[in-house]
């Protein structure tokens, strides 16, 4: 019953919002406002109910699996779901302010907000999913809600790259599609949880994972895949680079780990794995070369997307390693989130300093921090979580993932790791240390606040997310893969003694809890009061 | 097994498998969109052999109406030249895009 | 070699060339008649395949996947080409740059 | 490298790339199994309790109704999407008037019109029990539409704003108004009570028609009017946007000179 709830206010409110912001104009932007808050308050709610109760699924259709579509929501689910709407709302908030400034209001400025409502609920009903053909729609929903998002400029560099995306997206997803039709031909069914529990390595069964991956690969952009990416979310209208970047990427990836750690066979697929780390690894380093090479500072954020996506790709190899299973994906999910927050935050940032500076070129931003100082702080502090240092959530992800690769004596990871961190100080002190500079700056075009505190507090966000690692990974430990093994974990429970005693644990959630409504309340006001 | 059925449905594949070729062969676009709609006339055929005619039905009418229309209105557009500057040279490349 | 296996290898094939043909043709157009032949190829693998039963009637459930998927597809189809003219328009070109790493 | 060897390689690559999906794929189909049922006894034993006859239509609207709801959104959004990118060039007025209309093809028009409307009517409701269905109907009608539109009928294009919205976004919240009333209850969204089904399916698949053709149609419409000028061979000067309409607008975006190597 309690399901029911949140499955209306995650998927069936954002979609009805949706429908009513392009049937009118003036229901757009409150349809936002509302459908975030909910969002907010359900993506906790689901967090709570998880945590008290375990998992749990609801029958949209009211169609048992095989015959109808499951709704399935664990600790990983609903960690993403949190992430989702933490990060929907700053964008939200930003967006308001963005298009309030564009000197015309024409239609397809203003379609920005039926569209990202129907983003958000794909997202929502991708990650809420039990059911990889329900998977593909979802997919090819948020497929073409992030084409239209990037197409609203109509500039020609975002025409070519969205058209790009979209072509190899369509491509992705057919690939997709073909490995769960070889699955259906084979199992019968299409419900993962019950794929995972009848899955046989034989030969289709591994073309279909092949297939699947690769589609996936495709549409996650690792390295060498992701040369469609850069274009397409450095050119994009800057609150739909935040999406892309923090949370569209997010989802295939989601779809992966869930896929190759709940149905997939993983231990039987070492070699597999292995492949997908060294892309990972390549991603790392290629993503931040590329990154520190940049001029524009949107295509240098872009890069550095590339380069942190393959953090998440190191727990294919880690997780062979049964003792430090667990600590990898559950790093890998904080990681996922800590990108996100980290991720939104510096796009809005960089968004707000190009319209300030009125170019994107990062020289421009010399000594911008006297008279953006918000913005300048947002960027470094988002800056800084990329980077990895304490107490970001990356930072204890990082750290996890680093502890996992030692233990199981992957050295190279581990490097890699450290040399990732080092390259992503070097791209992010090089904007840092311009706009610190005190050159007498040029004057900059003014930023409207809710603008900058969007940015702002999504970064502190990202920073303080080692607060709640305790609580987050208990979260995680919910249906885990690898068992209730959350407590097993050597690490996992030294970070617990060392962010918060178990006992306390739970007082600190549900304080974060509020701290996360209240903070989206916050928000709300500060978009009431603007209109 | 009938052998008229089987001559019909190996005929049905094989032409499916060629239309597909041509249609990508061919240099003339417009022909490609033509070939493409028959491609889906054939697909259509091959559904109701596999007892799908739901989606015979649907292919028929979307695969090959919709799609096919669709295809041919944007050649229509990518015809015209481009009215701000002179772009002779870079239209008349939309005649054929050799696969 | 039964007739169910007969389509699906021949969609087999179809998504080979479709593929081939969206990776290696430059006009946009040809690259969508590309995907839009792999997706048909895919969709006569997935209903070649449900029609394995024993009886006359095929397994519905395909048939209604492959429904959603048609319409899917046209839909972005819709959208490619809607960008393509608008690209047509702003740039008079057809064809995308190659993408590559930009340094 | 030249351009001729870069086309060279990488045509070898995707033949190499091709050639190994179509084998992996034709060996792991010879080697499925040549008969499984799949979910057929499963759809069987439930079809009685979901309110349609024709078991693809008991997938497509009961068991799967959640995916047919989302692939409507789908199609809505290719809508929203095609308009950002269209607006101000698909309903620019072009000559065809009223009085442009050939007499004989406007005879053909009206006697086909109802006839189309008949059989889209019938495709709708034999849908229940034979082969047909919403989408089936909804091309039909879509296809209705598009002969309007070529043979000039100039009321077809008045249709737009808020009304043309209503139709386009009908079929989700039909969807949605339906799961809504499920949900209010002991059911879960979208789970018909079994006496109610055939009418609740019957409902969404008339809504969902009339929606589904108005967003095939917008969709074909994005470049209909160019296609008319192409096939008459007019080539009518394109209606200039007024200068930089569509420039600078978004603060956050970077300059031109963002993506180029």
């Amino acid at each position: 019953m309690m399901f029911e709830i949140l499955f209306f206010g995650l998927v069936v409110l954002p979609l009805l919002g949706g429908c009513l912001a392009f049937l009118w104009r003036p229901l757009a932007v409150p349809a936002n406002g509302l459908v975030v808050v909910v969002q907010l308050v359900c993506g906790f709610g689901l967090a709570s109910k998880v945590m008290a109760e375990g998992p749990l699924t609801y029958e949209a259709g009211g169609w048992d699996a095989p015959l109808g579509i499951n709704m399935y929501a664990d600790g990983l689910t609903a960690l993403m779901l949190v992430m989702v709407a933490v990060v929907a709302a700053a964008v939200v908030v930003y967006a308001d302010g963005a298009i309030s400034l564009s000197d015309q209001t024409m239609d397809d400025q203003q379609l920005f907000w039926p569209i990202n409502l129907l983003l958000l609920a794909s997202l929502n009903a991708l990650f809420l999913s039990g059911d990889i053909f329900n998977l593909y729609v979802t997919l090819e929903l948020l497929t073409l809600s992030a084409v239209a998002l990037i197409g609203l400029v109509g500039k020609v560099d975002a025409l070519a790259a969205a058209l790009r995306y979209l072509l190899i997206a369509i491509a992705a997803s057919l690939l997709y599609l073909l490995g769960v039709a070889i699955l259906y031909s084979v199992y019968g069914n299409v419900d993962w949880q019950l794929l995972g529990g009848e899955f046989r390595p034989d030969a289709p069964s591994l073309l279909a994972i092949a297939l699947i991956l690769s589609g996936l690969l495709l549409k996650t952009a690792v390295f060498p895949l992701h040369f469609w990416l850069p274009a397409a979310h450095a050119s994009a209208p800057t609150p739909a680079s935040a999406l892309l970047s923090a949370l569209v990427l997010k989802a295939s990836f989601f779809i992966i780990l869930r896929l190759w750690f709940s149905v997939f066979p993983f231990q039987d697929l070492r070699a597999a794995g292995l492949l997908l780390t060294s892309l990972g690894v390549a991603a790392i380093l290629w993503g931040s070369v590329q990154a520190i090479r940049q001029t524009h500072l949107k295509l240098m954020v872009a890069y550095s997307t590339v380069a942190q996506i393959g953090y998440l790709f190191l727990v294919f190899s880690l997780a062979g390693e049964p003792s430090v299973a667990f600590d990898a994906w559950s790093a890998t999910a904080l990681f996922a989130v800590s990108h996100a927050f980290a991720k939104a935050s510096v796009f809005l940032a960089a968004g707000s300093l190009q319209y300030a500076t009125g170019s994107g070129e990062i020289e421009s931003l010399a000594g911008v921090a006297q008279q953006q100082p918000v913005t300048t702080l947002a960027f470094a502090t988002a800056g800084v979580v990329l980077i990895g240092l304490p107490p970001s959530g990356a930072f204890i992800a990082k750290w996890l993932l680093l502890g996992a690769a030692i233990k199981a004596g992957q050295w190279p990871l581990a490097a890699v790791i450290l040399i990732g961190g080092v390259l992503a100080a070097i791209y992010v002190f090089r904007v840092v240390g311009l706009l610190m500079l005190s050159d007498p700056p040029k004057p900059t075009r003014p930023i409207p606040g809710r603008m900058q505190y969007a940015a702002l507090s999504l970064a502190i966000m990202a920073a303080t997310l080692g607060v709640v690692t305790a609580p987050a990974l208990r979260l995680l430990g919910v249906d885990a893969p690898f068992g209730r093994a959350a407590d097993q974990s050597l690490s996992v429970a030294e970070v617990v003694k060392t962010f918060g005693s178990s006992e306390s644990s739970s007082k600190l959630w549900t304080s974060s809890a509020t701290d996360g409504i209240s903070e989206g309340v916050i928000e709300e006001a500060s978009n009431d009061e603007l209109e | 097994m009938n052998i008229a059925l089987w001559m019909l449905d190996l005929a049905l594949c094989g032409t499916l498998i060629w239309l597909a070729c041509r249609m990508l062969i061919t240099a003339d676009l417009f022909k490609a969109i033509v070939l493409f709609m028959v491609f889906g006339v054939v697909m259509a055929l091959a559904w109701a052999r596999l007892d799908a005619p739901d989606i015979a039905l649907a292919e028929a009418a979307i695969g090959a109406g919709l799609t096919g229309a669709l295809f041919l209105s944007t050649l229509a557009s990518l015809n015209k030249p481009v009215v701000q500057e002179s772009r002779e040279t870079l239209s008349k490349e939309t005649g054929g895009g050799n696969g | 070699m039964t007739q169910p296996i007969l389509y699906a290898l021949a969609g087999a094939v179809m998504i080979g060339i479709g593929l081939f043909g969206a990776m290696s043709c430059a006009h946009v157009l040809r690259k969508m008649i590309g995907l839009n032949i792999m997706g048909a190829g895919t969709f006569l693998v997935l209903i070649s395949l449900a029609r394995r039963t024993p009886g006359p009637v095929p397994d519905p459930v395909p048939h209604a996947m492959v429904l959603t998927g048609i319409v899917v597809a046209v839909s972005a189809t819709a959208l490619a080409l809607a960008l393509l003219r608008r690209y047509y328009r702003e740039t008079g070109r057809t064809q995308l740059e190659p993408a590559g790493d930009q340094a | 490298m030249g351009e001729a060897t870069f086309r060279f390689c990488s045509v070898v690559v995707f033949a190499t790339i091709v050639v190994l999906i179509v084998g992996a794929l034709g060996a792991a189909i010879l080697t499925l199994p040549t008969e499984a049922s799949g979910l057929k006894t499963v759809v069987d034993g439930s079809l009685d309790r979901s309110g349609a006859k024709n078991p693809v239509t008991a997938v497509l609207l009961n068991f799967r109704g959640y995916d047919t709801m989302l692939e409507l959104v789908v199609m809505l959004l290719a809508v929203i999407g095609a308009r950002a990118l269209t607006r101000g060039e698909t309903y620019t007025p072009t000559g065809a008037e009223a009085d442009d209309i050939d007499p004989l093809l406007h005879g053909f028009v009206r006697l086909i019109t109802p006839v189309m409307i008949v059989v889209a009517g019938y495709l709708l409701w034999v849908g229940g029990h034979a082969p047909g269905g919403a989408f089936q109907a909804a091309a039909v009608l879509a296809g209705l539409g598009v002969l309007l539109q070529l043979s000039g009928f100039p009321w077809f294009r008045h249709l737009y704003g808020f009304a043309e919205r209503s139709l386009l976004i009908s079929g989700v919240v039909a969807f949605l108004a339906v799961g809504i009333g499920t949900m209010i209850g002991p059911r879960s969204f979208l789970q018909y009570p079994p006496a109610l089904a055939k009418t609740l399916i019957l409902l969404i698949e008339a809504v969902a028609t009339v929606s589904i053709a108005a967003i095939l149609l917008t969709l074909y419409n994005s470049g209909v009017l160019r296609f008319l000028e192409f096939t008459r061979g007019e080539m009518i000067e394109q209606k200039e946007r007024p200068e930089g309409v569509r420039v600078e607008k978004d603060p956050a975006e970077p300059g031109a000179e963002a993506s180029a190597p």
